[in-house]
């Protein structure tokens, strides 16, 4: 990220707070916030579609999903985030956007959303059963597994959840603006099962 | 698969003697199935203390208490005791708990005792024993059904002065706490492949059946203990006795990793595509578990869901059928068997079935003297017979109950027989069985109408179930348990099938014999005293024969006019019975008759679980700007506007009110600079090839032509030729546009733009997504503002006004290097930017903005001199972008292009939106400049009558204007633009108010617009 | 014909006589072949309508024809308010009149239909909404129609138990209607049709209308499960169904269909006086005088015929419910069901001919029509009668949409749902 | 009720805007005001099958057609609205 004058602040600055909550003694679930992850929408300009595909697969190596799936790792994915768009997700330094600009040319639109989404990532053991409180899509391991995503409502809420790994762990993006209320959904819906807020990172 | 509910097991209790100087349980017989008699409860009922057990319900408790007499009928206040064990209960119904916790109309008979339970009866005064109200009984022959319609008409006024407020008093169960719900809900939401509803012996042999082929499962029982009937009988499955078969099942169930046991979880409707349940979690404690909410409701999404609700026993009609002692005979065995509760003394038993035999067998092996078992039939099996020799009880078929003694509480019966002969008992308790109806109302809530079999008397399951529904047990209108026990088994393993297993049928378990033979019995004629169909409502067979010769013969028609089946039960008891005798007055058969509509919810349930945490601050989410932090430590005042809070001002000390704050801050933009969080207004990031064309086919006015690095403001209209939205758009490339739409519009707009891209031109090539959350955007507006933004934009960046005139926007750096947007657009009139830069940067950025500014005397604005600056002005906003108008009509109808097709366009011809009588927007300013302006008042000429046909519009806007130093306004008036210079009256009479208004341009505030271009 | 006349010496008598004595409130009657004018359905307009062409204009040779039983429809299902405080010119008036029919009700028709004034409140929880309620009441009261701005702490003193401190969007004040208020609904119909029954009018049930024979442009008849029937004009009041009937006659409505729920408390002494609106979600509530809170929200959201609503607008609903008045949340509901809307393009009613001779329209509703019962009824009379409309019904008209005339009190557009 | 959505998979209809009737054809600039009048007001709203436009607000943002019986909110097809309008419309160059 460019040396700038500004400090950045996080719309969690005054909600999320590390340390212990709810059932004393229990860790259903493990919450933190994402920072540092760069976010670029990318749609495919009108029969690109394929096109596109090619140059993500020839730059780097990856299949640009054509269902809710995400493709990559934490250093670099694609999100499928709704027909014919993505969210290129990477983490680090160095412009996601130019860099997709010199690639993928006008075989897309680009927009960056860097800032448009706040990223928390949840695991422990009772994660799902929290998310059910706010999520109704099935995240039951026979209906959603690592690389499953979706775009859907956690209560009034919309958010776009993927999950990582077995653990189970999964991230989820909320509007910005929504953060707050967000937690303000989670940690009351978790209290029961015990939940550790970890620092940002 | 566990839950949270799940972490209270409760064992099947083993008797044990109870030890203590609580208050005695003089009914509490030895053995019982289903209480911890180790555990011993205290409750109060009505300010007297009693004692109970774990496991007990609140009328368990009282009758081991014995305690007969528990509430009042809703009309002619009777005497009334518990007469079921379970959620059909219509009249033992009680407030639970106290202050803000009081839970009017509580089933006793479903209400989990706790420790420190305290109850209270209801509608009556001054107490149950003696109630005023209780003269009803004698005035019954007035108060017969649908009375109220005939009367209280004169005088006309007195209907609301005198007759309803005391029917309204006298009306009403319960009573609401009037406070506050301490307590807290929650929703969830689970799948599964197969969900099955009642956990009696059918619905764990479907769970089995189901779970075995490796179904994900979900089973929900309303009870605090699985089993369904089991609990209540004493009965033999597989050379065992059925409660060991039960704790087996129960086991291999919770040992199931797919299996959800929900108990304490009444599903209580089928709706589209999902189950409502909902889920007691702390109502069986004195409070909700820490962390825990108090109900939890469940949208259960299953693939296919077998029902086995099982079925409810029909109360017999005759005489004084209602009296404390009378009860279910199925109840009776609930209390001896489940909870070891004698629920009387010495009993009399009358049926009209052979299931009714097996009370009579329970009681006597609890010890219950039984005085006599009375069959409706003429003929009764040997079994019977013999089950009555051995009880000690007199056996008199054909006979019926044609009299029953007791106030308070029952004190006898007379039985009459086939020949005529009266047979007087002393009782106090009286079981009766008039048969037993399938549970079937979950089977019709998609509308599909249960069907009469006269063959078993009772409405079964319709043949058109809920897409995915099976139905098992006695709820398909075969009890016997073998029946059930095969049923089940048969259904689960359908399900599972259909959703997508293999299965096998699971062995289906021997069981003792049994017979539901039955002969309807559906009133006993002659007999004295009301008869009582519909107990909380107080419907007698009288009344359905009064509705009936009326002409309210539908049944719906019968239900509505004497409220049979209305109450809090919804008929549960009663509905078979009530149709049953309309039938016979029309001379129908039922199957003609026909059944009421079954409607969610099954049992009542809580608005509270319905609403989950959703209430107070959490009603809905709110939605922050990136400055929101820095607004709070400022001190600002905030304003919902619609999901978002944004500041309405920033008052300093010493300010009265916020029309001083909003004016001084008004006032610091036209004379120095001011700052204001505009992040919430809509962006949308529009790119692709056809850009333009889109935008020229949404936006009346053209963009095609709008060249790279200006803004233009646009209007949109609806298809129907109104006004939509408005706001500006920029044109960052060749292909590329980012437009503004109002707060209000942001996701309207969106959606349309969807709409417009894929529906209705789906060739253009071009693609849209919001960035309203990814910018923070400050609008910096003032003399001084220039000098504000020169503080920030990074060297190179020309902004002198030559180099970057008005409506002009860029990409840019600031502050180093961040990456910006700047535009010059103004909503007060004034020379001003909007800076847009990252949204984690906002907070930054606006303290850095009002360092910088400091010297310029910057100073934060709010929405509320945001306003005031739009309004001197006369830019239109929500006010007058009400829906109502047409482009022409808020001084916009130039924009409309004559040259291209747009939406809206066609429709805007119509001669209402051209009518030159529509009212058009105008400045406003009151004649007395002291005086002080009010949005919403009408605009009348000086020397009409206040009538409507004389009104000319109204007034949109107001505020103070610190520039003029009096109040302004906009206003839409008819002819408006013909009549500056004119003075009217904004007529204002809701809040006592008159004034005469001049009528003026509505741009006040340097119309020629050099301070903007400065 | 029955013609016992109500009053309490009736009632007392009848009660000596252990209530043997009544008379069926209407008779059962047979289609005759041929009448002077047929009304479509059996809900409150069309027996409102029978009964003022029967009264008001002498014509009696009147069948109402109802393919359930009478009520059946929304007049039977609906949530009770009365009210005229309604914005729009086309409007006021034409409300305004109704209530003023409610108010000489039972006189009228001799029947307690329990119109109760207990006033009709809508709150608002911004300044912006609280000035949209000024000129609406502004706009009541150039009509003559009684509307009272109230204030937060009026409110307050109304209703004390509302949720003042910790919502999340807040009280600002409300609209009060002292006049408005509700009634008793399916007696609305019983005594309707006991009245029209009195002076002649049939009162067909269980004959759902099939068909509607068109002779050279000119509506004649129509075909019914119990055979055609015959008649100089029909009158189509078939609320929700208006788009199906209507289309037997080849028109195309500017309606749309869709579910309306309902929910009731189990019953409760009195504490809850008047009708509340809450402004800020979807939510409205009265307490009957049995004692069950009555209370509702927004449409489903799309075209239904199924009568009956689902799961995420009950718990929208309750959320709103909840919102306003979080006591709320220990009371239970009792019942939940629905109706079907005719909602029209511009959220307002319909009174008016049609392109077919002898076919008269009553229709497009929407969640408002029970309080219009009395002047639908009396101003579709009026228009059958005199083939002209009523004074106060006059922009109630069909070409207002192909004219650019609608009467959109939200400013909602051509979009059925929204308003 | 559920819908399928063609790209997120079923979901409840609460995550879904409606927008009605999906048979009416936004006509030509030039057409007449009864056209005009007809596309935006009028409508069959028949009792039984209903072809329909729903709005994916809270997934993917695609408009979609639905078949759906109004009666018994049966769904028999969901497809994307983009798809169908193509269909029917060939691509002008
Ligand atoms: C849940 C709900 C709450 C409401 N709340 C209010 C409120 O608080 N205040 C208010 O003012 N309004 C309210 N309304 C609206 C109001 O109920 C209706 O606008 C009004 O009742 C419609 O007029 P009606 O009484 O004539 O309709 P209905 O009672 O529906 O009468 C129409 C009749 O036509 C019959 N019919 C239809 N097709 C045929 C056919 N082919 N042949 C024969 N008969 C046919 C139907 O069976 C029906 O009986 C509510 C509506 C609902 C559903
Ligand atoms: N001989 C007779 O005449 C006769 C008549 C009726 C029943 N029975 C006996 O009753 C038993 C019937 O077995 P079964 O399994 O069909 O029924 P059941 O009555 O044993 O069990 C039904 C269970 O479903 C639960 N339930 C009902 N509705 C529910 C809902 N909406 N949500 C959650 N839970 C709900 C009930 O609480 C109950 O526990 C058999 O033992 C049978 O012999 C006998
Ligand atoms: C104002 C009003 C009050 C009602 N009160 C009750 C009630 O106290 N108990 C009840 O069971 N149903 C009540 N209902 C609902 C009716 O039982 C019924 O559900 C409704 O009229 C729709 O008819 P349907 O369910 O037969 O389709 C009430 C309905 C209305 C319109
Ligand atoms: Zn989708």
């Amino acid at each position: 990220m460019v040396e700038i004058g500004l400090l950045s602040r996080s719309p969690l600055a005054a909600v999320l707070q590390p340390g212990h909550y709810g059932q004393p003694g229990q860790d259903g679930l493990v919450v933190q916030e994402r920072t540092g992850l760069h976010i670029v929408n990318l749609a495919a300009r009108r029969g690109q579609g394929g096109a596109l595909a090619v140059a993500v697969q020839r730059s780097w190596g990856l299949e640009l999903p054509t269902t809710p799936r995400r493709a990559g790792d934490g250093r670099l994915a694609f999100l499928w985030s709704g027909g014919a768009q993505w969210l290129a997700i990477a983490e680090g330094t160095g412009d996601l956007e130019l860099s997709l600009k010199d690639r993928l040319g006008s075989l897309a639109s680009l927009t960056d959303q860097s800032d448009g989404r706040s990223v928390l990532r949840l695991s422990g053991s009772r994660t799902r059963e929290t998310l059910a409180k706010g999520l109704a899509i099935d995240l039951h391991p026979r209906a959603f597994t690592p690389g499953d995503t979706a775009l859907t409502l956690a209560g009034h809420i919309g958010v776009q959840i993927w999950q990582l790994d077995d653990t189970p762990s999964y991230e989820i993006a909320v509007a910005r603006g929504y953060a707050g209320s967000l937690i303000g959904w989670l940690l009351p819906a978790g209290e029961e099962f015990g939940i550790t807020v970890l620092p940002p990172g | 698969m566990s839950t949270a509910s799940e972490t209270f097991p409760r064992e099947i209790a083993a008797p044990a003697a109870a030890v203590s100087t609580r208050p005695a349980q003089p009914f509490r017989l030895a053995e019982a199935a289903g209480v911890d008699r180790k555990n011993l409860l205290d409750f109060t009922f009505d300010g007297q203390r009693y004692s109970g057990h774990s496991g007990d319900t609140l009328a368990s408790a009282l009758l081991a208490s014995g305690v007969r007499l528990v509430g009042r009928s809703f009309k002619y206040h009777r005497p009334r005791g518990i007469l079921s064990a379970g959620p059909e209960e219509p009249n033992a119904i009680v407030e639970l708990r106290d202050g803000a916790r009081r839970e009017p109309n509580t089933r006793a008979t479903v209400a989990e005792l706790f420790q420190g339970l305290t109850a209270t009866s209801q509608n009556r005064w001054p107490s149950l024993r003696f109630d005023v109200m209780g003269v009803n009984q004698f005035v019954a022959p007035i108060l017969a059904a649908g009375f109220y319609y005939k009367t209280f008409m004169w005088p006309a006024s007195f209907w609301e002065k005198v007759y309803e407020p005391l029917i309204r008093r006298a009306a009403g169960l319960g009573r609401a706490s009037g406070s506050h719900d301490p307590d807290h809900y929650e929703k969830t939401t689970t799948h599964c492949d197969v969900l099955v509803i009642g956990a009696g012996p059918a619905g764990l042999m479907a769970a089995l059946a189901a779970v075995r082929a490796g179904a994900r499962v979900v089973l929900c029982e309303e009870d605090f203990l699985l089993g369904g009937r089991l609990l209540s009988e004493r009965r033999m499955i597989g050379n065992r006795s059925a409660l060991e078969w039960l704790r087996e099942a129960e086991a291999e169930l919770r040992a199931a990793p797919e299996c959800r046991i929900l108990r304490r979880t009444s599903v209580f409707g089928v709706f589209d595509g999902a189950y409502g349940a909902v889920e007691r979690v702390g109502d069986h404690l004195p409070v909700p578990p820490m962390f825990q909410p108090r109900q939890r409701l469940w949208r259960i999404i299953a693939k296919r869901h077998v029902l086995c609700a099982g079925s409810l026993e029909r109360p017999l009609v005759f005489g004084d059928n209602d009296r404390p002692g009378v009860m279910l005979a199925g109840a009776v065995r609930t209390y001896v068997n489940r909870f070891g509760v004698a629920p009387g003394r010495r009993a009399v038993v009358f049926a009209n079935n052979d299931d009714a035999a097996r009370t009579v067998a329970d009681l006597a092996a609890a010890g219950v003297a039984v005085a006599a078992l009375v069959d409706a039939r003429a003929e009764v099996t040997p079994e019977i017979s013999r089950i009555a020799e051995a009880a000690g009880a007199k056996l008199l078929a054909g006979a019926r109950i044609t009299e029953t003694r007791g106030r308070l509480a029952l004190r006898g019966a007379v039985v009459t027989d086939a020949a005529g002969t009266r047979h007087n008992f002393d009782c106090d308790l009286l079981a009766m069985s008039g048969g037993w109806s399938p549970t079937v109302h979950l089977t019709s809530h998609h509308g599909g109408k249960p069907v009469w079999s006269e063959a078993k008397a009772a409405f079964l399951p319709p043949s058109h179930l809920p897409p995915g529904m099976a139905v098992a047990g006695a709820a398909t209108g075969d009890p016997l348990l073998a029946d059930c026990l095969a049923s089940g088994a048969q259904a689960g393993a359908e399900a599972a099938r259909l959703a997508g297993f293999q299965t096998s049928l699971p062995a289906i378990p021997e069981t003792d014999g049994e017979s539901a033979e039955l002969q309807p019995l559906w009133r006993v004629r002659g007999g004295k005293g009301k008869a009582f169909v519909d107990f909380q409502n107080d419907v007698a067979a009288s009344d359905v024969a009064l509705a009936q010769r009326e002409g309210f013969r539908a049944v719906e028609h019968l239900k509505r006019y004497t409220t049979l089946g209305m109450a809090t039960d919804q008929g549960k008891t009663s509905n078979v019975n009530g149709l049953a005798l309309m039938a016979e007055f029309n001379e129908r058969t039922i199957a003609q008759t026909g059944t009421t509509t079954f409607r969610p919810p099954y049992t009542p349930v809580s608005v509270g679980v319905l609403a989950g945490r959703h209430r107070g601050h959490e009603f809905r989410p709110t939605r922050l700007t990136p400055t929101h932090d820095w607004a709070t430590e400022q001190g600002a005042v905030f304003v919902e506007t619609g999901p978002w809070l944004r500041a309405q001002y920033f008052p300093r000390p010493g300010e009265a009110d916020w029309l001083v704050t909003a004016t001084r801050e008004a006032r610091a933009v036209r004379e120095a600079v001011g700052l204001c969080d505009v992040s919430t207004l809509g962006k949308i990031d529009i790119q692709g090839p056809d850009a333009a064309v889109l935008l020229d086919r949404v936006y009346a006015n053209n963009f095609a032509s709008l060249p790279i690095g200006r803004v233009r403001y646009g209007v949109m209209l609806r298809e129907d030729g109104f006004v939509m939205d408005d706001g500006t758009t920029a044109r960052l490339a060749g292909d590329r546009f980012l437009m503004t739409t109002t707060t209000a519009n942001a996701v309207s707009v969106s959606r349309h733009l969807d709409f417009c891209s894929q529906w209705l031109w789906p060739e253009l090539d071009v693609q849209m997504i919001s960035v309203t959350e990814q910018w923070a955007q400050i609008a910096v507006a003032g003399p001084r503002s220039r000098a504000v933004i020169e503080g920030v934009v990074d060297a190179g960046f020309d902004i002198s006004n030559a180099a970057f005139p008005y409506m002009s926007c860029a990409e840019l750096t600031i502050c180093g290097g961040l990456k910006a947007r700047l535009f010059r657009i103004s909503f007060s009139g004034e020379l001003a930017y909007e800076l847009a830069v990252p949204a984690r940067y906002g907070d930054a950025l606006m303290r850095r903005l009002m360092e910088i500014g400091k010297p310029l005397g910057v100073t934060p604005y709010g929405i509320e001199a945001l306003g005031v600056l739009r309004v001197e002005k006369g830019h239109p906003a929500g006010n007058e972008l009400s829906g109502q108008t047409t482009a022409a009509d808020i001084g916009l109808g130039r924009m409309m292009s004559k040259t291209k097709d747009f939406i809206g366009k066609a429709m805007a011809q119509r001669a209402g939106l051209t009518a030159t009588d529509r009212p058009v927007l105008v400045g406003i300013r009151p004649w007395d400049r002291a005086a002080r302006l009010r949005a919403g008042a009408h605009f009348l000429a000086r020397n009409v009558e206040n009538l409507a046909a004389n009104d000319e519009g109204y007034v949109t806007s107001v505020a103070y204007s610190p520039a003029l130093g009096h109040w302004i306004g906009l206003g839409l008036l008819q002819r408006g633009t013909e009549r500056l210079g004119e003075v009217v009256r904004a007529y204002d009479p809701v809040r006592g108010g008159d004034l005469e208004v001049e009528i003026v341009s509505p741009v006040l505030v340097d119309p020629t617009g050099d301070r903007l271009r400065g | 014909m029955a013609k016992t006349r109500y009053s309490i010496v009736q009632v007392l008598a009848q009660a000596f006589r252990g209530q043997r004595g009544w008379a069926p409130v209407w008779r059962d009657a047979e289609p005759k072949a041929q009448y002077d004018v047929i009304i479509v359905g059996g809900g409150g307009h069309g027996l409102a309508t029978a009964w003022y062409l029967a009264s008001q204009h002498g014509i009696t040779n009147v069948a109402v024809v109802e393919k359930g039983y009478l009520g059946s429809g929304n007049v039977g299902r609906n949530t009770t308010i009365i009210r005229s405080n309604y914005l729009l010119p086309g409007n006021v008036p034409f409300y305004e009149h109704s209530l003023k029919l409610w108010e000489g009700l039972e006189q009228d028709i001799n029947y307690n239909a329990m119109v109760s004034q207990r006033g009709v409140l809508n709150l608002c929880h911004s300044d912006a909404q609280r000035d949209a309620y000024a000129r609406r009441g502004n706009a009541m009261r150039l009509h003559g129609v009684d509307a009272e701005l109230l204030d937060r702490d009026a409110v307050r003193r109304m209703y004390p138990f509302f949720d003042y401190d910790s919502a999340r969007f807040p009280i600002v004040g409300g609209l009060l209607q002292p006049r408005g208020g509700s009634v008793r609904h399916d007696a609305v119909a019983w005594g309707y049709a006991r009245a029209a029954d009195q002076r002649g009018v049939d009162l067909i049930q269980n004959c759902e209308v099939t068909g509607i024979r068109v002779e050279g442009g000119r509506a004649v008849g129509v075909e019914t499960g119990r055979g055609f029937i015959g008649a100089g004009k029909i009158g189509l009041a078939c609320a929700g169904n208006s788009s199906r009937v209507a289309a037997m006659a080849g028109l195309r409505l500017p309606i749309e269909s869709h579910v309306l729920q309902a929910f009731v408390s189990e019953g409760l002494k009195p504490f809850f006086d008047g009708v509340v609106t809450y402004g800020a979600g979807h939510f409205y509530v009265s307490q009957s005088d049995k004692g069950g809170l009555v209370f509702g929200g927004d449409i489903d959201g799309y075209n239904s015929y199924a009568q009956r609503g689902n799961l995420p607008v009950v718990e929208d609903v309750c959320e709103s419910g909840m919102a306003l008045m979080p006591g709320m949340g220990r009371l239970r509901v009792l019942r939940q069901w629905g109706g079907i809307m005719d909602m029209s393009m511009d959220g307002s009613p319909i009174i008016d001919r049609t392109p077919v001779d002898g076919l008269y329209l009553n229709a497009g509703w929407c969640y408002g029509g029970f309080k219009a019962t009395p002047a639908s009824g009396w101003c579709f009379a009026h228009l059958i009668a005199r083939d002209e409309p009523h004074e106060v019904a006059k922009a109630l008209r069909l070409d207002r949409f192909a004219q650019g005339y609608p009467i959109d009190e939200r400013g909602a557009g051509a979009q059925p749902n929204l308003h | 009720m559920r819908i399928i959505c063609p790209l997120c998979g079923e979901r409840g209809a609460e995550e879904f805007v409606y927008h009605g009737d999906a048979t009416v054809r936004r006509p030509h600039p030039d057409s007449s005001a009864e056209t005009w009048n007809a596309y935006v007001h009028l409508r069959d709203n028949p009792a039984g099958r209903h072809s329909e436009l729903w709005y994916h607000a809270a997934g993917c943002h695609a408009w979609l057609v639905v078949e759906r019986d109004v009666r018994t909110h049966e769904i028999f097809a969901v497809t994307l609205a983009q798809d169908v309008a193509l269909a029917r419309r060939p691509v002008t160059a």
